[in-house]
């Protein structure tokens, strides 16, 4: 495949990861939302050059529900959830950002690490891929076990799958990829709006220890 | 009728049933079409044994490995449906549910039953992962279906969790993909199973290794493997009990068919790592993790979903030891286990019915007020517990004799766990099943049938085990190498 | 003819030891009592006494059970078996095998077992402190007595009396530490079985310090008259025992004849005047000891049996 | 049909029955219809296994069955040791059979032991006749389940519970213990049958292993210090017949695995093996029987004494071995010899022992010997059984107790030959410690007498007692009656075991029958002999003849007075002895340092009329410093873990990457 499309389904990849960093960096609910859309718009940019380059015209859909869904449809509805349930506005941290920056960082080395062992023989284009998509997984599932709101949370699992579909879309010639965004799709909305109907207001950590002792029959 | 036609049924069937249960009214009618529709696909997944075996299709197909677990599946989803018959119509009763949410139930229960059957019979990774996350999603609808805190925690817990193990397996998935398409050539086969499994020795090791450690997690997760387990206990405590039994003696397993296929994948690929060590240290972990969490158990059926959690521990560790011996074991103690924990759970569920109360401490002298159940109880609890003459006494036997034999610093561990969830489960049994009598002691309307079914089994195999079947145990454990 | 024979000397044996227990009983009394400058008793007074208690009723608790009454035989029956089959005047006799030295010790326990139960059959505090009391010396005693007859045993490679003479009057055995210590032990033994000051007074009737007095307290006619005969047999087989086992001289062996007997009856009262002596002499010279000192007094000879025991491979090779 | 096939269906017959007496468990007649079956069903089994010992003790009948792992199938063999040990089974199933016909009426649950006796009787039938480590495995912890069954009967009283949940763990230790023992000696391959197992060679390595393994396993069932803590719950718990059969025959059943595998299997040892043992055995004997001293539950005192015989047993067993080790064939077989046959008396006087304090228990309700007392006026029957059973136990002659002491004490007798000098000096201390044992056993068995049978009683139901029905008697008498003749016949016994130590030791004793006057004489007339027989008739003449004479020539006059009481007129039963003042001075002496007894006396200040108390404190040190330690650490690992089971989502999560991140580390730094 000629340099250019290698270059910019490249520069799309990076862009992703650099996002998910931005992403670790925010510390207001609303900014992150924001940024979350800005990935999903790249998703989907990266998601359409690949359905290009591989002429795979099926991955048009795929991008179609990146773009909707994900850039404008979820982040109305948390926009709306925030308000609703008036969940207050600042990312709450388990650890600071600049420790979690470090962190992801370390994971970037990591995928690299892994990734470079891959013999040449898969074209480097997936190679590429593959590695920023694992980069772009990690760093969602650093975002979930580091914030402790839901939202910021949902918003992790969400940049995690968007790693999966780059990843998905990547490789060539993969099957399944249109179902089984939309399967995820429908995941995410289920958790979406079970954040709605839950109430789940702060946190995962509804139930706290102590909620345990009252609703188990585990406790002391 | 071909057997491919068996496999369809196998399908559709459930499907089907879901559907007009999904519409029709009534618990009377509907339970019953439950019992119907899942004895129906036991017939289907039972005339897989006497049907020509099919070409493998590049979607679906029948192999020595999966018959063992579709038979399987289907025969404790037919006894669960019997046993959620009087056990739901005492829900009803206690108005713990209402029937909307009955509809919804066996609607989910046929969805569940179609979601595992399509996991095991599909020859293509990426349906299999599909087929998976449909069977969890519908069960994690069904743990929260009773929608008190704690079931909704569960639920959304269980929820939660799952998500990201699916996410991880697909990753896994796409990474397998990625490793076959060189060599495989794009679309549709580079996914077949069959198609991998002949020509995976030439597939990149590196992103193998990387794709199984994903694979590993993500379906470990739903395998329940400490540290991934957390879902599990508060899944089996909160939902409905029929779900219990199926999450343990179902769910479980077709997690576990998936990281099975993925093993024997690797284990065919000489330059990968081999899978063994690594199940071999996560079924240690859960085993002897599960064995402590047994001790300080309040609630009867948190307790007995601990001891599945074990279980699988042991399961993992014999398939990671290998070997003729190590992997019969494996199936053997998988095929009894689910057989024997249904049956407890079948039990407890009636138990706590009577009693009103999951609460252990609340629970005493069963042996004295209901003997059935109490009796029962006894039986399934020393039969999980590993003694003889009920067949996990067997499994237990090859594994630790097998594993000293060959490692003997992996036995002394195997042993310890074996040794403290036995003290511990034995510690409850005696509080619940005798002792001076508390709680209600008012007459079980419950049927014996399907428990007392799985447990005559059980004891059944721990005498003797029919040749063909030991036979066929034999050659599937030659495929598991 | 000749088996005729053996069992007439055998049956001798059986008189003689049933005829020499109370004489020498009367003997050591004498003897206290004359280095007591006491004028004594006559050295036969036992046997009237004896003859006394035959012919008078018993007098029986109101609860004794019948193995209270059946005890005393059973007591005097083990205890003459057991004295009968010690060599006094000849080894080798006819049913000498029948028990050998092990055995000896378990007759002499049996009789020790009845005496211990029919002092608490009646069910007084007395019995009970008895019975409790020789059972704690006996816990030491046999022991003592079984490192003993290993010692002794080892050396002479047979547990049989009669083999264990015949080495011990052989030249090649020799002085050795490890028989001088078992010879203190069992004497040791004799003394607290025996019931002889300093473990326990036969004298006595305080009931706090009594031991084996205490145990016969209910007893009184025949009863009395048989439990004391055994009393005095025991004695007599402890003496004949170390006589036998320590200075085995002139010990007519099998099918001698009856020269030879009559000169081994002849030294055999020779040997048992000198222990009944020195048994009066060690007796005036000490006290009795309390009763929590006594295990102490046993425990000595407990160590010293076993010393001799382990010394034996030290000492020369067997 | 052969030998093994004739058991086999007798096992199956048991197993027959179970499953009748859980149909008609609750029936009024089930309890005779049972003990019936079982009865007829032992002594076939007995019949047919004496047959084999004596009629053919060299060959040996096999039995392959289609059960257990499918490509080995079940094996089952008959040879001399089985015979021997199936003798021992059976003859004490058959006996507690009869006995319970009587006893088992007074059964407030019958239900929950019928079903479980019959099976109980075929479990260990099953395990002596298990050829392959999978059969074997396998009846072993059946019969540990169904007794365990047993011992939970009566399960509404708490101790029974934790009797019963103590005895099983311990069980399950003992088991897997087997478990790894078996691995090591199949090997890889999973030779599991016992014919391949011998064929193999085993390194002194592997061997070794196996021994200390074999140690835990049959140790645990035998209840040999320090594995003996559950002994003393559970046989008591469980009624006194299958308490009769888990004291008396299951302990066996452990000696005959610790026999089949280091004696058969794994064929040569090294003499600190046997070192071992003997130390192991000497320590079991004394702490037994010392425990046993200061017991006052009549049953648990008799479970003590078990650990003590058991104790001996394993001193016999670990001279063979080291015997055997040095090639002193003659002296091995003695030692064997003797050992085998505590075996067989130790289950007969044991059972003796605990069927009367079964009758006791109907009889009074009590199993306190401070509550009893004079029964020997109200059960005169029960208490000359008793006795019988107490004489033999203590060692006595004429009684067959005395004859496998004597044994072992000719055998220790041989130690000077041994050629390693660690033994030559370890072996005569052992038989001091077996000397000492002996007393104490005398000792402890006066009290048990004295205090329960003789003196005046101590309680209401002490005085209410009612001699008990034929049955029992019948069952005791029986038992009492095996005591005397193997006491006055042991030639015989010891001619029947010569086979098995010609198997198992290599070498046997000389043929006792051709001794004159039925004496015995294991190596030489002029090293050792004993007649029992001569014993006992000279004894019984002599006695009979004083008794005779005196009530012929002098007097036979009897006049019946109140008993001295020092004074005092009439003074109240509480007056007496009780069996803990009895026990003091011994308690003082030894248990102060080995069992840490302590007294302390609580003396009301001058002119406060409370009563001044004596309170004793004995400990059992193993229980507090191994065990409670065990579980105090699982509870603390288990209270640690705890807390993973309430943490949240999120931290749960951050669990599933941490196994992530740290499974990619490995992934990437793998070379």
């Amino acid at each position: 495949m000629n340099g250019l499309s290698f270059d910019v389904a490249h520069l799309l990849a990076g862009g992703l990861v650099l996002i998910s960093f931005m992403m670790l960096y925010q510390d207001r609910l609303y900014s992150l939302l924001n940024i979350f859309a800005m990935q999903a718009v790249v998703l989907a940019l990266a998601v359409a050059w690949q359905a290009f380059v591989q002429d795979a015209p099926h991955l048009y859909v795929t991008a179609l529900i990146a773009l909707v869904l994900k850039a404008i449809i979820i982040p109305v509805a948390l926009h709306r959830t925030i308000e609703r349930l008036g969940i207050h506005r600042e990312v709450e941290t388990v650890v600071g950002i600049g420790l979690t920056m470090l962190a992801g960082i370390g994971l970037v080395a990591l995928s690299l690490l892994l990734m470079l062992r891959v013999t040449i023989g898969v074209d480097a284009l997936a190679r590429e891929d593959l590695s920023f998509a694992l980069c772009v997984v990690l760093l969602g599932l650093l975002m979930m076990v580091t914030r402790r709101n839901a939202v910021s949370q949902i918003v992790g699992f969400m940049s995690l799958e968007n790693g999966l579909v780059l990843a998905a879309t990547g490789a060539k010639g993969m099957p399944l990829v249109v179902e089984i965004s939309v399967a995820f799709s429908v995941l995410v909305a289920f958790i979406v709006i079970g954040v709605f109907l839950f109430r789940i207001r702060e946190r995962f950590d509804t139930v706290d220890v102590g909620a345990l002792h009252r609703s188990r029959g585990d406790s002391e | 009728m071909t057997a491919f036609d068996a496999i369809r049924a196998v399908l559709i069937i459930p499907a089907l049933a879901a559907g007009l249960l999904a519409a029709l009214p009534g618990y009377r009618v509907t339970s019953r079409i439950n019992v119907v529709a899942s004895l129906l696909t036991l017939l289907a997944a039972g005339s897989l044994f006497f049907l020509a075996r099919p070409e493998p299709g590049s979607y679906l197909f029948i192999d020595d490995l999966n018959i063992v677990f579709i038979v399987l599946n289907c025969f404790v989803g037919f006894t669960t449906s019997v046993f959620s018959m009087t056990y739901i119509a005492h829900e009803l009763e206690t108005g713990k549910l209402t029937p909307v949410y009955l509809r919804f139930y066996h609607a989910m229960f046929q969805i569940m039953m179609f979601g595992m059957n399509l996991a095991f019979v599909s020859n293509n990774i990426g349906l299999m992962w599909v087929a998976v996350e449909l069977a969890t999603l519908s069960t994690v609808l069904m743990v929260g279906i009773y929608r008190t805190p704690a079931a909704l925690e569960a639920a959304w817990k269980y929820f939660i969790l799952g998500s990201v193990g699916i996410a991880l397996a697909l990753f896994g998935t796409i990474l397998v993909y990625m490793a076959a398409q060189p060599v495989v050539g794009e679309g549709t086969d580079a996914m077949v199973w069959t198609v991998l499994i002949q020509k995976v020795s030439a597939f990149d090791p590196a992103l193998l290794n990387v794709a199984f450690v994903f694979l590993l997690l993500g379906y470990g997760t739903k395998v329940g493997l400490a540290p991934l387990h957390a879902w599990l206990p508060d899944a089996h405590a909160e939902g409905p009990t029929p779900i219990s039994a199926v999450l343990s003696g179902l769910l479980l397993n077709v997690a576990l068919y998936a990281l099975l296929r993925f093993k024997m994948l690797l284990a065919a690929n000489p330059a990968a790592i081999s899978p063994g060590p690594l199940m071999v240290i996560l079924g240690l972990v859960s085993l002897i993790f599960a064995a402590f969490m047994l001790y300080r158990r309040r609630d009867i059926k948190r307790l007995f979903a601990y001891s599945s959690i074990e279980h699988m521990g042991i399961i993992v560790f014999a398939f990671g030891m290998g070997g003729p011996l190590a992997n019969f074991a494996g199936l053997l103690h998988m095929v009894m286990h689910s057989l024997t924990k249904s049956g407890i759970f079948y039990a407890v569920g009636h138990i706590a019915q009577i009693k009103g109360t999951q609460r252990i401490a609340d629970i005493r002298g069963l042996t004295s007020t209901h003997p059935w159940l109490g009796w029962g109880l006894v039986l399934g609890v020393v039969g999980i517990a590993g003694l003889p003459p009920l067949g996990i006494f067997m499994s237990e036997f090859l594994v630790v004799s097998s594993t000293f034999a060959r490692q003997p610093l992996l036995a002394i561990p195997l042993v310890f766990g074996l040794l403290v969830a036995f003290g511990a489960l034995l510690l409850r049994l005696t509080g619940v099943a005798f002792g001076e009598p508390t709680g209600s002691t008012a007459p079980a309307r419950a049927s014996y049938v399907p428990m007392y079914a799985h447990f005559l089994l059980v004891l059944g195999a721990g005498f003797y085990l029919p040749p063909p079947l030991v036979s066929w145990f034999q050659n599937v454990a030659g495929l598991l190498g | 003819m000749a088996l005729i024979l053996d069992l007439l000397v055998q049956g001798s044996q059986m008189a003689l030891v049933l005829a020499l227990a109370p004489l020498l009983t009367g003997f050591v009394r004498k003897v206290k009592a004359r280095l007591t400058r006491r004028q004594g008793a006559s050295i036969i007074q036992p046997y009237r006494d004896l003859l006394r208690l035959l012919r008078k009723e018993v007098v029986l608790a109101q609860n004794a059970s019948w193995l209270f009454r059946s005890a005393p035989y059973l007591i005097f029956a083990t205890t003459w078996v057991a004295a009968a089959l010690v060599p006094t005047f000849a080894t080798g006799l006819y049913f000498s095998w029948t028990a050998d030295l092990i055995a000896l010790v378990a007759l002499l326990g049996s009789a020790r077992f009845y005496q211990a139960l029919a002092g608490m059959d009646v069910g007084t505090s007395f019995g009970g402190i008895g019975s409790s009391r020789e059972v704690m010396i006996a816990s030491f005693a046999e022991p003592a007595m079984l490192l003993t007859v290993f010692t002794v045993a080892l050396v002479a490679g047979s547990t049989q009396l009669s083999t264990i003479a015949e080495v011990m009057s052989s030249s090649h055995v020799g002085l050795r530490v490890s028989l001088g210590m078992a010879l203190f032990a069992m004497i040791m033994v004799a003394i607290a079985e025996n019931a002889r000051i300093p473990v326990d007074n036969p004298a006595t009737h305080l009931e706090l310090t009594m031991v084996h007095e205490a145990m016969i307290l209910e007893y009184s006619g025949r009863h009395l008259a048989l439990i004391e005969f055994a009393a005095s047999l025991k004695l007599l087989l402890y003496c004949s025992l170390i006589a036998c086992i320590f200075m085995p001289w002139s010990l007519a062996s099998a099918e001698a004849g009856p020269v030879a007997y009559l000169v081994g009856g002849v030294v055999y009262l020779g040997k048992l005047v000198l222990l009944g002596f020195a048994l009066a002499v060690f007796e005036t010279a000490i006290a009795k000891m309390r009763v929590f000192r006594v295990p102490q007094f046993l425990g000595a000879a407990l160590m010293l049996s076993l010393l001799g025991t382990l010394l034996l491979f030290v000492s020369r090779t067997l | 049909m052969s030998g093994a096939a004739i058991e086999m269906s007798a096992v199956l017959a048991l197993l027959g029955v179970a499953v009748l007496a859980l149909v008609l468990s609750r029936r009024e007649q089930a309890t005779a219809i049972v003990y019936g079956a079982t009865l007829v069903i032992s002594v076939i089994a007995l019949g047919n296994a004496a047959m084999r010992l004596i009629g053919d003790p060299a060959g040996v009948s096999d039995l392959v069955l289609p059960f257990g792992l499918p490509w080995l199938g079940a094996h089952f063999h008959l040879d001399a040791l089985a015979g021997f040990f199936l003798v021992v089974i059976n003859l004490g199933g058959a006996i507690a059979s009869l006995y319970a016909l009587g006893y088992g009426r007074h059964e407030s649950a019958p239900h929950r032991v019928l079903p479980f006796f019959p099976a109980f009787l075929a479990g260990m039938n099953m395990v002596v006749m298990a050829a392959d480590a999978f059969s074997f495995l396998f009846s072993w912890e059946f019969m540990s389940l169904v007794s365990w069954a047993l011992v939970m009967s009566h399960h509404r009283e708490a101790d029974n519970a934790r009797a019963g949940y103590v005895y099983l763990v311990m069980a399950s230790l003992g088991t897997l213990a087997l478990l790894l023992a078996f691995g090591l000696l199949a090997g890889p391959q999973g030779a599991y049958g016992f014919a391949a197992i011998k064929a193999g060679t085993h390194d002194p390595a592997i061997s070794a292993l196996v021994l200390a393994l074999m140690l835990l396993g049959a140790g645990s069932k035998a209840g040999l210090v320090p594995l003996h803590v559950w002994l003393p719950l559970a046989h008591p718990a469980a009624p006194s017949h299958v308490s009769a059969l888990m004291s008396g025959v299951m302990t066996k059943v452990a000696v005959y695995a610790f026999i089949r595998v280091v004696f058969d299997l794994i064929g040569q040892t090294s003499w600190w093996m046997s070192a071992v043992i003997l130390l192991l055995g000497g320590i079991t004997a004394v702490l037994g029987i010392l425990q046993a001293m200061l017991e006052k539950d009549l049953k648990r005192l008799l479970a003590y004494s078990t650990i003590e015989n058991i104790g001996i047993i394993f001193v016999g067993l670990g001279l063979a071995l080291a015997f055997r080790g040095s090639g002193m064939g003659v002296a091995a077989a003695l030692a064997f010899t003797g050992a085998l046959f505590h075996v067989v008396n130790h289950s007969l006087f044991k059972s003796l022992l605990f069927m009367g304090a079964g009758a006791v228990l109907t009889a009074t309700g009590e199993r306190d010997m401070e509550k009893l007392g004079g029964l020997i006026h109200r059960m005169p029957q029960t208490s000359l059984a008793f006795l019988a059973g107490c004489l033999a136990i203590s060692a006595l002659p004429p009684l067959n107790g005395f004859v496998s002491e004597w044994l072992a004490f000719q055998a220790v007798l041989q130690s000077p030959q041994l050629p390693d000098w660690g033994l030559k000096i370890l072996v005569p201390a052992i038989g001091g410690l077996m000397a000492l044992t002996a007393a104490l056993v005398a000792a402890t068995f006066v009290k048990t007498l004295g205090i329960a049978f003789l003196g005046r009683p101590r309680s209401e139901a002490a005085e209410r007692a009612k001699e008990v029905d034929m049955f029992s008697l019948t069952a005791l008498f029986l038992l009492a009656g095996l005591c005397l003749i193997g006491g006055i016949l042991p030639g015989l016994v010891i001619d029947a075991l010569q086979p098995l130590s010609q198997a198992l030791v290599g070498s046997r004793l000389p043929l006792q029958s051709a001794e004159p006057w039925l004496s015995i004489a294991p190596i030489a007339e002029t090293r050792s002999s004993y007649d029992g027989m001569l014993v006992f008739v000279f004894i019984a003449v002599s006695a009979a003849a004083a008794a005779y004479l005196i009530h012929r020539l002098a007097s036979r006059a009897v006049r019946r007075g109140p008993a001295w009481g020092c004074g005092f007129p009439e003074y109240s039963p509480v007056a007496q002895y009780s069996g803990a003042s009895f026990a003091q001075p011994i308690r003082r002496i030894f248990a102060t340092l080995v069992l840490g007894a302590s007294e302390t006396v609580t003396m009301p200040p001058p002119g406060d009329t409370a009563p001044a108390r004596l309170t004793v404190v004995v400990v059992d040190p193993i229980w507090t410093k191994l065990y409670l330690p065990v579980t105090g650490a699982i509870g603390w690992t288990a209270e640690r873990l705890n807390r993973l089971q309430f943490l949240t989502i999120r931290q749960y999560l951050s669990l599933v990457f941490g196994a992530l991140i740290t499974l990619l580390l490995v992934l990437a730094l793998w070379p």
